[in-house]
């Protein structure tokens, strides 16, 4: 399936876009799409392992099935306040 | 009142937008730009959110104040964009009958915003450089994220 | 900022008058009069204090606040006379350099103040009945007192 | 000696007086003075129990000496904030 990925922060510095495409597996962990994403951009490769992901604006973990027309985001570590 | 802005915080209306005869205490939080850390020199900041999750996770943290703390009413506000030297990024006014309810709650919802919120500092030091500002620990699900998996309201 | 006022309080004066570059929290606590005790019904409060020894109280107790906690600074204004429901009768404002130092330092202050200080409440209840407001403890030295007994600066 | 006590709050409206006059003996304890107040003012008895006496704007002991000037006043439970 094909998803989209919201880039935030250091992350959209990173990759210079605030939103990713990318060819998945039907049903892939969050833990998977997040090698995949490392994968097709190293440059972020370090921050996606201390970045969580968000589907449809609540934190997942890296057992959580992404479905597809999920909302989806890469939060790096948050520093608001 | 909950909202996210790019434009300068009015902490007045804040504070007064949690009024209430039932309250004998207000508590209000002011987080500014600081010029140094240490030796470091800040000359701004810049703020960046996820805004619909993170104005839905900022409304989780007021519910769950609510139902922690006996209080009267909550408020957040956070700007984004650049932030200068002195100005507000953040106001929280928590408003309850005693004091000690307000001064738990605005502190406790202070600090779960600096762990679940999706909004990201972004440091100006003098030197010139520039820094995410991206503490090591991960953003964490909590067993409210668990119990509403793909809820998102 | 330290006074005793029988005016209406300006709670942003006293939140400005502690902002700094060198903090980045400020916290403000507010006391406003509540219209319910319990069952109780309050119409208004009346304050009144023995000015010289409660300023010169409060300039302790905020001496104490900046040589206990890291702050940058301290404001306290406390209203006297009548403070109608809703209206603020102190205001307590504290600056640090992290926020940690100005929530604690503004709660124990007004704890404090509220053991510390010669100012009394008295209560108009809705019922037409009136009564001063004595906590069950008496006011104790405290060892700044009996370090500095007779000092009185 | 003659000294004046400052009262205020309960104990002003008690005595219908925000200042009163006494005759005490030189180098008076605060505990004996606070008992001669009782015994002048019997309508403030009660409070002067649970009221503690400041002498220059500092809160006295019970054995506190009284000197004449003193600036003396008598405290009630305070319920500032």
């Amino acid at each position: 399936m094909k998803i989209r990925i919201k880039l935030f922060a250091a992350a959209r510095e990173l990759s210079d876009t605030g939103e990713i495409g990318l060819e998945v597996a039907d049903g892939i962990l969050v833990k998977d799409m997040k090698q995949q994403i490392s994968n097709a951009y190293p440059s972020m490769s370090e921050l996606i392992l201390r970045s969580a992901v968000s589907l449809n604006r609540e934190f997942a973990t890296d057992q959580s099935v992404v479905q597809e027309n999920d909302e989806i985001a890469l939060i790096p570590p948050v520093s608001g306040g | 009142m909950i909202f996210i802005t790019t434009k300068a915080i009015d902490t007045s209306k804040v504070l007064e937008s949690v009024k209430s005869k039932q309250a004998g205490a207000s508590v209000l939080f002011v987080g500014t730009t600081r010029q140094f850390t240490g030796e470091k020199e800040t000359v701004q900041l810049e703020y960046e959110c996820y805004e619909a999750m993170a104005v839905e996770k900022i409304q989780q943290l007021v519910d769950s104040v609510q139902s922690k703390w006996n209080i009267e009413h909550c408020s957040v506000v956070h700007r984004i964009g650049v932030v200068g030297l002195g100005e507000s990024s953040i106001a929280v006014a928590v408003s309850s009958g005693h004091r000690q309810e307000s001064f738990e709650a605005a502190a406790w919802l202070v600090d779960e915003l600096k762990i679940q919120v999706p909004i990201w500092k972004k440091e100006f030091w003098a030197d010139g450089k520039t820094e995410w500002v991206h503490p090591s620990g991960t953003p964490k699900p909590t067993s409210q994220d668990l119990n509403s998996a793909h809820g998102g309201s």
